[in-house]
């Protein structure tokens, strides 16, 4: 269908639902290099101002990616909740935006929502709100999961321990994942890409980080990012595997390009299930998404990068995920150029998770090759923080050694749980105190007990 | 009150620092990585800003592979410069035409087992530093007479991808490319290898397969050269790479 | 639900919008301003971006000041095009020399009482939209006999500054700049006029007055052709402008 | 004095202090404009590396201008407490810096340290200072301020209503204050920059914004931001003048350019308290400043902007204000080309000003020629939210008619008050409360009364 838009003299034409929103997404380079940006501030304006007046319905009848050719288009439409719908059916996207905002919705009407929302409608409202209503949105929602440990719960703020290493050197990596902890990292998980994909590599990966965390009895879980292939064939090995990571896109050729699909997911899932590690939860999967990833493969199909990546939390939400986050600004300047561009998708994509019930974190990164600096990820880290973002990342000195970016440091997280007034997860919160790695009010101390954890190294 | 910051300042476990190259123990004041680290990572980035830069140092290299005594090719993507080869990875995955008609005239109606190509993609640094080093261990291993082997293709601005079309124009059954990974702070010298069985344009990753971290204080070359042979051989037996196949390298078993 | 959103979303008090054209009484959603307004200020805020971008319409303005039947002289900064001047405002506030020669070779050895200059400044579209009506009322006044006035200089990407090196050449004794203010969300199309006593390479902002937001939806022709006329002959009169000179035009007697 | 710094092979040198500290700023484009800033990152690090090792006691040694030459050289050193400064005699600008993040330091240190430091020295440590940095630091400070009302308090956000028009036609801006008090603006002052400088019709302005306030009785006061020898002149006459308002700049001949000097500004001061129209305090003045004013006038003697604008916080503090605020994007491009400087820029004035014990509040806002838009204002407006900004403007709708910049609109007030749980002036908020306009939670209401509010209008 064609969609116009008239201000004075002048007529905007979109030619579909897919071009207008891809016209309303603020400016970003890996857009322009699909080819399917405004071609001018004004008519990206009017872009939103036509998309403000679509009703929301018409995201259930004009699919962007034919449902014949795409299994996520059918996972989206075929699981919609007409129901939950009902509540905003007579909505336009703009309507839908003041409505967000307004005080009568509140984390649990927008919990009670989010079956009803599709990705596609979640990128159209995003596209029109500025920074600050994807922030005192994203910021009305709670989205809680359980595996050893609660983590989501306001007031709260957790990280991922991730202490990787260039050859997988088991020293190497417990060096750096003690130094975490001494610092309070790794409620959420303790999780390491490894540099290899040898399954004898990562099952040695796992067994230590199974070994720390029953020595320690710490109430987190831990995660190996290699291939979801490759964890399920450990799995079936009888490796201690607590949760499964697979990077993930929005379109069915995206996730073809990185070897998975629905039906691979659903198999690591039951995977997960079958180990049933988790003692206070059941949710076994861990997903990362990042905006450009579908042009990357040349599977975006003219759709944006930004509702790309909103449908790419249509496949996490169906395998009930205990941890997602984007890695925004991991791949480079192709797809987000500056500090700008990182900070604006950073935010979007924590809004649109949050809003589809996903338990969001961020990957607040920059590569070298992108016009960004420290200060870009400070302003931002303060955003999420505020934002009510679940979880981040912890790297030694925000310096990943093996995957080549920065992104947010142990003392980061210290210092946004400061800046902001948040706790980590309960359980590993006591953990921390009963170390000694924390006092009550929430003060890194300097851990008297801290050689215990030191004297941990493993034999390889 | 100066003494007091001291302590604060001082990581009460350097011994840690031992086991990894990554940024462990730094202290901190209050919350805060102190001053010294605070600065030195600030250079680390000016620094790995312009490895990202660096233009390949392309005398060098053709000194250094001639020593193999193959043929070398110099090929060019269709990324004219730094500028285009970062905003455009597209271009970056496709040959130049004068590129394509110098392999065309220069290598057909060949046909090899193993397309072998070498390229700058993000950090030239990294085959400045490691190019040489690296193919002293692996050049033999892959000449040894099991397979045929192309012209080394020497490639400028080129990404990952590219090595599907040169592998189509060499008639290869196989390719793979060496080039630089994006640069780090600590690392702005890291060399990644690709392998791809049957290339064809249009190729998606999940039909690689990838070594990463190639490097001094990475993945030595002895070990890289071993995993290289270990996928290629694999690869050609099961006629097949990519997510299919995993990189099943006994460790005890690298030399 | 959506009842609730109505009537959230309606300012109660739209008859105080009777008073101002400032964005009041826009309701509120929750404590944010509805999408209505929020979108229509983005598109104000594209439409002001181009506003400085706008170029003087030289042939335009030369028309209508030509019915002023007294010489123009056109004359350019040292600031090339759009994008030094914005971000070069050091070379606004000179001449170009060939202007320079210009009024040498053109105006010299005369000397004037008042030097009046119009620049395009931050908006050509103040220029095109005010000062043909402003000139109308305005250059009566200044032509009344009491003054001797200088040719009309007509200078392209000028800053406020740039009076001073005009009136030195010119010999005059005070020079009136009327340029366009930076182009606002909602008028996009206002001048500014500064007065100096004395002009003088150097001079500081301290030492003019200014009597700004001329334009339809501000200060009218009429009431801005009082002031600067007030200002000049009390400048004349006190030998001085700036801070020590106050625009005490009486209200009510503004015609 | 000649400065060098070596790292590896390379030396680095650096002329005088006053090219180190330009060096080590951050780039922005006025610093380019005077052809003061490093001629590589590189080179930027170096100079902050070499800055870091400077002791704090040489800026006592050194100045950036003559003694001789300039009265806020003059006015810094000559009221310099060598008593304060004792506590951080023996720091480098490296130790100092630590030192302000460390656990010890804390509101009350800072506090009394205040007068020690020189503009310079504070200048000198936010160059070394991450965005992070400064936000944690000047979050640690709380400078409290009264006249009718009490502004600075920790919790507590407030907001200077700002309701300007093109023809400072009364009826006009009483119609944009009513709206801006019916959002619960106003509780650090009404401040109105009148478009002409007729002392008659500033006058006007006077009258009738004093009548507002004591008909509505508004534990707020008034300011009307003309030429402080206008107002002068007007309190001489017994117009009823709250507050006194002038900018000021950095050095001598910045303020002349101005028309100012120190004299004119004590006599502004004495003329205030000649009225003494506070009720529970006697701080009489309102300072507005902004990096790039020195360059603008001709004025900066080779001193980077940030220094000079750090400078004419000593001349403000000197008056003791009882608002001070930058107005950091306000003049354009060529002193802060987009976001990023802005964003910088904003946090560095807050922070050097808070250090030196000003109550600071920041006019958050970009011009039209500048590379910025409501995302970046936004991004802004939650990291001063989390700095503890004294203040900030609310803009009807963020668009100010009669300056022609966008700054800060009623609505935002709102926002970060509700993102960030923070409460307008107590004295203010009592009185919203008792006007119908918030309820006790601080959340705006439908104002029941408002009719009251609404029915005052004016006549000219
Ligand atoms: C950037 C990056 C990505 C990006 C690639 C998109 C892009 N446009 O760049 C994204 C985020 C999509 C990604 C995804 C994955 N990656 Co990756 N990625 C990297 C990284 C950080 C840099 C690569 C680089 O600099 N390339 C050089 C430039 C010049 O090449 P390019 O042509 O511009 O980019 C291509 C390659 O990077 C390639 N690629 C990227 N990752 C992978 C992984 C595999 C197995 C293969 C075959 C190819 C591949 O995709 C790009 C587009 O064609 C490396 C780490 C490193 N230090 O190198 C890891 C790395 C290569 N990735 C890795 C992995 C495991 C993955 C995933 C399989 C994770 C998962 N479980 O899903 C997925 C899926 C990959 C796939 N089959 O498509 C591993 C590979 C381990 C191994 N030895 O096999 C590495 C080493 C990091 C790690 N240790 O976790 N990755
Ligand atoms: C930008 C600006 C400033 C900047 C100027 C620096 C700069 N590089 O641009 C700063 C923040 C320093 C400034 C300061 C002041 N300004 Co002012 N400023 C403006 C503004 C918003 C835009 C001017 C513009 O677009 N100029 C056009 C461009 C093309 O000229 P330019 O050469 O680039 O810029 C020069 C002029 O703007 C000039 N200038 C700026 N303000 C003033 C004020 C006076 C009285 C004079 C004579 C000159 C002057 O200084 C610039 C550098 O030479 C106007 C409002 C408007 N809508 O115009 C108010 C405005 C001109 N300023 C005003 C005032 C009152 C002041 C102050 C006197 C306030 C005070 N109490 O201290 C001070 C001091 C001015 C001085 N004597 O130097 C009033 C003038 C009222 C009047 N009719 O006299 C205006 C109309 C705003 C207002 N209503 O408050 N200002």
């Amino acid at each position: 269908m064609m969609y116009k838009h008239i201000i004075g003299k002048q007529t905007f034409i979109f030619q579909d639902l897919k071009a207008l929103l891809a016209k309303a997404s603020p400016f970003r380079s890996g857009d322009a290099l699909a080819g399917l940006t405004a071609i001018s501030y004004q008519e990206r304006v009017a872009a939103q101002m036509c998309l403000a007046d679509i009703p929301l319905k018409q995201f259930l009848v004009e699919s962007l990616i034919p449902y014949e050719k795409d299994e996520i288009t059918r996972l989206i439409l075929d699981t919609h909740d007409l129901n939950a719908f009902q509540k905003i059916n007579s909505f336009t996207v703009g309507e839908f935006r003041d409505w967000l905002l307004c005080d009568a919705c509140d984390a649990l009407t927008i919990h009670e929502l989010k079956n009803g929302l599709t990705p596609e409608m979640v990128a159209a409202v995003s596209k029109i709100m500025r920074n600050q209503d994807l922030i005192l949105v994203a910021q009305k929602c709670e989205v809680v999961t359980k595996f050893r440990n609660t983590i989501g719960l306001k007031g709260r703020f957790s990280s991922r321990l991730q202490p990787n290493h260039p050859t997988d050197n088991l020293k190497g990596i417990a060096a750096s994942m003690i130094d975490g902890l001494l610092y309070g990292c790794g409620d959420a998980v303790i999780g390491i890409n490894p540099a290899s994909d040898n399954p004898e590599a990562v099952a040695g990966i796992c067994n230590m980080l199974d070994h720390v965390i029953q020595t320690f009895e710490i109430p987190t879980q831990s995660c190996v990012l290699t291939h979801v292939t490759t964890t399920i064939q450990l799995i079936n090995k009888g490796i201690p595997v607590d949760l499964i990571f697979q990077s993930i896109g929005g379109t069915e050729s995206t996730n073809q390009s990185f070897g998975v699909s629905l039906s691979i997911l659903k198999e690591a899932v039951e995977a997960g299930r079958s180990l049933n590690r988790g003692t206070i939860g059941n949710q076994y999967m861990y997903f990362e998404t990042g905006q450009g990833s579908s042009l990357s493969a040349n599977a975006h199909h003219g759709v944006d990068q930004q509702t790309c990546e909103a449908r790419a939390y249509a496949v996490a939400r169906h395998f009930n995920p205990f941890l997602v986050n984007s890695v925004v600004g991991f791949i480079g300047p192709e797809y987000l150029y500056d500090g700008k561009q990182i900070t604006r998708a950073a935010l979007e994509d924590h809004f649109c998770a949050k809003l589809l019930g996903l338990p969001m974190g961020m990957d607040i990164c920059y590569t070298n090759h992108s016009e960004a600096d420290q200060d870009d990820m400070d302003n931002l880290l303060v955003l999420m923080g505020t934002a009510g973002c679940n979880f981040i990342m912890g790297v030694p000195g925000a310096d990943d050694i093996m995957l080549s970016y920065q992104s947010t440091s142990y003392h980061d997280i210290l210092v946004v749980r400061k800046m902001l007034g948040l706790l980590p997860a309960p359980e590993f919160e006591n953990w921390l105190v009963k170390m000694g790695l924390q006092d009550n009010s929430g003060k890194p101390l300097h851990p008297i007990g801290y050689q215990t954890l030191l004297n941990y190294l493993p034999n390889e | 009150m100066s003494k007091d910051l001291k302590v604060n300042q001082e990581g009460q476990w350097v011994i840690l620092k031992t086991f990894t190259e990554a940024r462990i123990a730094l202290g901190r004041t209050g919350v805060s990585i102190p001053i010294r680290e605070s600065l030195s990572f600030k250079m680390a980035h000016a620094n790995a800003r312009d490895a990202v830069h660096e233009i390949m140092d392309t005398n060098m290299l053709l000194e250094q592979l001639n020593q193999l005594n193959h043929p070398i090719i110099q090929l060019h993507s269709k990324a004219a410069d730094r500028a285009e080869y970062l905003l455009r990875p597209d271009q970056g995955r496709k040959l130049n035409d004068t590129s394509i008609e110098k392999i065309k005239t220069e290598i057909h109606p060949e046909k090899f087992d193993i397309c072998l190509i070498i390229s700058d993609g993000l950090s030239a640094t990294a085959l400045h530093k490691n190019i040489f080093a690296l193919m002293q261990v692996l050049f033999p291993l892959l000449k040894n007479g099991a397979y045929t082997l192309s012209p080394i293709c020497l490639v400028e601005q080129g990404r990952v991808a590219i090595s599907d079309e040169i592998g189509v124009l060499c008639h290869s059954k196989i390719t793979i490319i060496l080039l630089g990974e994006r640069p780090g702070l600590s690392s702005p010298d890291s060399l990644g290898a690709y392998i791809t069985y049957g290339p064809k344009v249009g190729n998606t990753d999940a039909l690689r397969n990838c070594i990463s971290n190639i490097r001094e204080n990475g993945l030595n070359y002895q070990d890289a050269a071993y995993k290289i042979m270990m996928l290629i051989s694999e690869a050609m037996k099961l006629q097949l790479s990519g997510v299919a196949l995993k990189d099943t390298t006994l460790l005890k078993n690298i030399p």
